[in-house]
């Protein structure tokens, strides 16, 4: 369980990137803050690993304050997935998931090892393992990223828009692979994007946020879908939108679900 | 083009090659002080360079500095040194050492700064310490680029390293100089090609030390 | 000796330039500057046209220069020019080499008046190094067992009055190391900190007194005589030669170091120290 | 400051002087290393031979290649020309790279747009490649302008005048404040057009200019640092 | 209208991109090729203002061959953007936009009189005119893009995935954008993409293409989604996928479409 008591950031320069945030995201849930640029995600998120420290307030991990665990071993034990993956550039694929083990003291043999059933779990080819990141498409790179933040076994999973970088189709592949494997591994999990589609796709629970780490709703997707919190909220996930209002069109007998535009969505199942 | 034989015959004549102030001599004398400036301006300048690098502070103070030492005119610095410090090596090795700290200087921090963004705030993420992260991550990743100011700094210096015989009796330097007052052309020209010689044995080995330690593979595109 | 591929003797054609205006060189040494300034003061106030080049380098450069006419006057020193163009020569008394030097001067050029004033090179150590062995001429310096260097400009290690002279008129052949200032104060400074032993300044120069060292006598004539000669192109006039033969003749020894000191101590520009002179010394023709 | 306060005029020509040596190796460079590392960029078999060739005459020590550029141009020893022959070479050693560096900087895609939007190749290389190269070729230029001006003071020792002429005649007559107004003229010389070369950039290319509203870091280029000194 | 006749390329390195490829696109129409990465797409798009010519077949607009038109005046009579944009980042927006003209001899003062109308047309602040190319977020850079291409009053027009490298919500601004300036200025479109959702928002008809430049269906999107030809594009756009298999969900007494995992996709318009 991860709770943000009241918790502020101000940075340096004078901005104020979340102003009295409190929310608690319950073990084994997967919450997802979505919010467009700039209203505090990633700043909230780094709260939890420390990466950044809030300017007050309190952010607990099962209820020890973060504060009082020392940074670096408080990292080693969350896993972290980067807006922007951040591999090294210049270890294999199979090092970079070996890196975390092997910092907390796993011997390289031991931690290459179980970074290959990593590789496994994540849908990554095994032959992939001596290559480098760069030798790897964008969406390989995602899921080393993935497999990384898995790597230390962490009851917790931060992940800052994983996908942000990949296009449509490989994202909507990653999306199903990461649902499953939430399914099968019961992480702790705040997930941060500002694409609502894909907050609906993932999150158990999301929340949307405005500027300044403001919460406008935290429902399930479909309660949100079905009972906007305010009109921020309405326009933030288009509720008026022609692609949210759907409609049943006959095609040569067949029923084909539209948009508002007339534009093919899907097929009723029947 | 005479004078190109000249140099050539100088060169190959072995009686030039042996005693005290042989080529065999200067040549080794030459590399000393190469090598013994390198690695001072080196101590200096990796360590400092690193620092800026990672801790992103200073950096203005560095550039602007190391404008300001690269436009100090090296024969005016000996001139003066020499003036206080008396003749011999020192005079020359000093001013070399600030001839050679810029390119080292630049190289290091320019390097570190070169790595990626995201790499050095996933190794803080993950739980890397400061020490490990300038370790594991920074240093190797930046030292192609230190290399490559390795590489200027001592193409500078092997260069230089000339002036030393302007107040000491040591170095190619000498056939320069000697050849220069005593209208001895042929070796002036002589010397000159053992030290762009020197410098191209120098730069072909830490071109290939650069290659060597370039650890991250090209980009090959679609995998 | 030289190479035949000098690659300095033919760089420009020999032409001599427009006009009346006269060339006046000097080398690149500072009492060398003030002896051209004087000629070319002296000469401009009888309303010659005078262009200055000064500071050129060193005679290896500036020679060919002379010989092909871009360069019209030029004070130099009677021994060292002798010996750039004869380097062989015997002469070593006064007149035998003024003499030997007209002889030598190629073609066109005028070897004028010398001058009282000599500026020559000299051997010279310091006062408690001459003490402590004894030291009063080139010849006492048998008597050093200590390791002994010289240190001057590089030429001096390939000269005939260099080591390999020493060792030829005396018997004993020292180091060498060289030091690029002509005897300047790098030189003075390494005599004193007894990384030199020894070391070619020239007579005229002031710190000789003042830094008390001692000149040996060169009693087997390693170095030829050295006056001030002014050398001439035919472009100068009988009037300008005159002069020029004027000024030579007012040059005392004591005053040539009286310049120099100027110089050095008061740090004033050659200019104006020409300027002083020749208020104190009437040079008309 | 005895001896300034009497020499000022000595000063004051031969910065002039100074300047006059230094600005025509400067832009004689860029033009040749232009002209060159356009070559090495497109002609790629040609690319490592031509870099290593020029950047290795780099290592030729200034008093032979004096002597030899009479020998091969014909000009007097002592003269401005062979100076700024010189210094054109060492400027062109140090700027070859650069230039390769700053074509080889233009992104393909706009070599592609360019095309694309029907450019000729002509028009392509004046008005896209050039000023594109334009910022990577401006800092590879202010190391050239900062070690020329460094650099004509070893002519002081042939006998070509410039600010070295006060280290020559300042170390002959122990006069250190003569050398060191030589050193210190010669940094704000060095300052001074590498000042130029910088606002001349901004002005020809205002896209460089630092804006605001974004606050990323400055664009890094890692320097063509082979700069400085005297040999 | 354009006309592909039986074009092949194969590149010198031995590729064959296209192989037998012909097509009509009708004039004023909006055609959209979609495959996947190296089905020969770009190829095909590339032939039409030749900056690839065929190894073999013809490639007509208007009945004229391009073979025959000179290249770079072909190209200032097509308007193209590019995968990627590839604006000029040394001219500002305005002169970046205005390039084509100027190339074609319309005076300075005059093209950028006309590129401010293109601006608006395309839905940019007139404020960015002076800015440069990297002073604008991606979505802004597209259309930019877009106003460059439509400059010289093109009647055709290429467009190479130029909404790739936006994010989602962007994106689909941008799409609806496109729809909006097709409508009114009803230009011959080629439009490349390998997103099927993009395909079937923007294609008045798509073609479905497989390695080598193979049409394995080309239709409208209704009749696509109702009607896939076969396995291939049943597989490519998903048919059976859990995405395309909608049903309606009552979420406290609203009807939301929810997709095969139960993830709400939007609300049913009454
Ligand atoms: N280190 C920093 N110093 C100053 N301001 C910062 C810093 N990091 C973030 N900010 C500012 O704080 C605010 C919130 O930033 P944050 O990165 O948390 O937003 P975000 O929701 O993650 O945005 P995005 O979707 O663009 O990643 C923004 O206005 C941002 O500019
Ligand atoms: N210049 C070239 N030389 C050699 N092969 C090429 C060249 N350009 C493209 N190809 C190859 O031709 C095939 C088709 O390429 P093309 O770029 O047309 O595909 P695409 O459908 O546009 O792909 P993408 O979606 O990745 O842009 C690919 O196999 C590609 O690798
Ligand atoms: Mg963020
Ligand atoms: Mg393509």
């Amino acid at each position: 369980m991860i709770e943000f008591r009241d918790v502020s950031k101000r940075y340096p320069d004078g901005t104020v990137a979340v102003e009295s945030f409190s929310f608690v995201v319950p073990s084994h849930e997967t919450v997802v803050f979505v919010g467009s640029s700039g209203s505090g995600k990633t700043t909230l998120l780094r709260m939890v690993n420390r990466m950044v420290d809030p300017t007050s307030g309190t952010v607990l991990i099962d209820d020890q304050d973060v504060q009082q665990v020392d940074k670096v071993q408080l990292r080693r034990s969350i896993g972290y997935v980067l807006q922007g993956v951040g591999l090294l550039p210049h270890r294999t694929i199979l090092d970079n998931v070996a890196t975390v083990p092997m910092l907390r003291g796993v011997s390289r043999a031991h931690a290459r090892k179980d970074a290959l059933g990593l590789l496994d779990r994540v849908g990554l080819d095994r032959a992939l393992a001596t290559r480098y990141p760069s030798q790897l498409s964008g969406g390989q790179q995602q899921r080393v990223g993935v497999a990384r933040a898995l790597a230390a076994d962490p009851n917790i999973l931060l992940m800052d828009e994983p996908f942000g970088a990949v296009d449509p189709i490989v994202r909507a592949e990653l999306q199903v692979e990461l649902r499953r494997l939430q399914s099968e591994l019961g992480k702790t999990t705040v997930f941060v994007t500002h694409d609502v589609d894909e907050a609906f796709k993932i999150g158990d629970r999301v929340v949307i946020l405005s500027a300044g780490g403001r919460i406008e709703q935290a429902d399930t997707p479909e309660r949100i879908v079905a009972h906007p919190a305010n009109d921020f909220v309405a326009d933030f996930i288009g509720a008026r939108s022609a692609r949210r209002t759907l409609r049943v069109q006959d095609v040569d007998g067949r029923e084909v679900v539209v948009d508002g535009d007339g534009r093919p969505v899907g097929m009723l199942a029947t | 083009m005479t004078l190109v034989q000249g140099a050539l015959d100088w060169l190959g004549d072995p009686a030039n090659w042996r005693g005290l102030s042989g080529i065999q001599q200067r040549l080794v004398e030459h590399l000393a002080i190469t090598g013994a400036v390198i690695l001072v301006a080196a101590l200096i300048a990796l360590p400092l360079g690193i620092l800026v690098g990672h801790t992103r502070r200073g950096r203005g103070t560095v550039v602007a500095l190391t404008s300001g030492v690269r436009s100090i005119p090296t024969l005016g610095l000996l001139t003066i040194l020499a003036l206080n410090l008396g003749i011999g090596l020192t005079a020359p090795v000093l001013a070399l050492i600030v001839l050679a700290i810029p390119p080292l200087l630049a190289g290091a921090y320019a390097g570190i700064e070169s790595v990626s963004v995201d790499a050095v705030d996933a190794s803080r993420g993950i739980g890397m310490t400061e020490w490990q992260l300038v370790r594991a991550v920074e240093v190797p990743l930046a030292l192609p680029v230190i290399v490559g100011g390795l590489r200027s700094a001592t193409l500078q210096v092997v260069a230089t390293a000339t002036l030393a015989a302007y107040v000491a009796d040591a170095g190619l330097g000498r056939f320069l100089f000697s050849g220069l007052k005593q209208r001895q052309y042929s070796e002036m020209l002589g010397g000159a090609i053992l030290v762009a010689t020197l410098a191209l044995v120098l730069e072909t080995a830490l071109a290939l030390m650069q290659r060597v330690l370039t650890t991250v593979p090209p980009d090959t595109g679609r995998p | 000796g030289s190479d035949d591929s000098d690659p300095l003797k033919d760089s420009s054609s020999s032409k001599t330039s427009s006009g009346e205006t006269i060339v006046i060189g000097s080398q690149d040494y500072y009492s060398s500057e003030i002896i051209a300034e004087i000629y070319a003061q002296a000469l401009e106030s009888a309303d010659y046209t005078v262009k200055r080049d000064f500071k050129i380098g060193q005679r290896e450069v500036y020679v060919p220069e002379i010989e092909n006419g871009s360069i019209d006057l030029f004070p130099e020193y009677s021994g060292p020019l002798l010996q750039y163009w004869e380097p062989k020569t015997e002469a070593r008394l006064s007149v035998d080499v003024f003499d030997a030097l007209v002889e030598a001067a190629p073609k066109g050029l005028n070897i004028l008046d010398q001058s009282d004033a000599t500026d020559q090179d000299s051997y010279v150590v310091t006062r408690e190094f001459a003490d402590e062995y004894d030291l009063e001429t080139l010849e006492d310096l048998a008597k050093v067992d200590d390791k002994l260097t010289i240190g001057a400009n590089s030429e001096l290690e390939g000269r005939p009055n260099g080591p390999k002279g020493l060792e030829k008129a005396y018997g004993f052949e020292p180091a060498f190391t060289p030091i690029e200032d002509s005897g300047g104060p790098l030189t003075v400074k390494a005599l004193k900190d007894g990384t030199i032993q020894m070391a070619i300044i020239y007579t005229a120069d002031p710190s000789i007194s003042k830094n008390d060292l001692v000149a040996l006598q060169d009693t087997k004539g390693l170095f030829l005589a050295s006056h001030v000669v002014p050398v001439a192109s035919d472009k100068l006039d009988d009037d300008a030669v005159a002069i020029i033969n004027k000024i030579s003749a007012e040059l005392t020894p004591e005053g040539l170091v009286a310049l120099n000191a100027e110089s050095v101590d008061k740090q004033s520009p050659a200019k104006d120290i020409a300027k002083g002179w020749l208020a104190d010394h009437d040079v008309t023709a | 400051m005895n001896w300034l306060s009497q020499n000022t005029d000595l000063v004051f020509d031969l910065t002039l002087t100074h300047l006059r040596l230094s600005i025509p190796p400067i832009l004689l460079s860029l033009v040749l290393a232009i002209a060159i590392g356009y070559l090495a960029h497109r002609q790629r078999f040609a690319r490592g031979p031509v870099l290593t060739l020029t950047g290795l005459l780099y290592a030729v020590p200034s008093l032979p290649l004096f002597i030899m550029i009479p020998v091969v141009f014909g000009t007097p020893l002592r003269s401005g020309s062979t100076m700024i022959i010189a210094l054109t070479i060492y400027g062109v050693a140090l700027l070859v790279r650069s230039a390769a560096d700053a074509f080889g900087s233009v992104d393909r895609s706009v070599h592609e747009t360019a095309n694309a939007v029907g450019f000729s190749p002509w028009a392509r290389f004046w008005r896209v490649e050039l000023p594109l190269a334009g910022p990577v070729l401006l800092a590879g230029l202010r190391v050239v302008a900062v070690s020329t001006v460094s650099l004509v003071t070893v002519g002081a020792v042939i006998g070509i005048q410039s600010l070295g002429t006060l280290f020559t005649d300042g170390f002959q007559r122990g006069i250190q404040a003569e050398i060191f107004t030589g050193v210190i003229l010669t940094i704000l010389v060095g300052y001074l057009l590498d000042t130029a070369c910088v606002w001349t950039g901004r002005l020809l290319m205002p896209w460089t200019r630092p804006r605001p509203r974004t606050n990323s870091r400055a664009p890094l280029h890692v320097p063509a640092d082979v700069a400085g000194g005297a040999r």
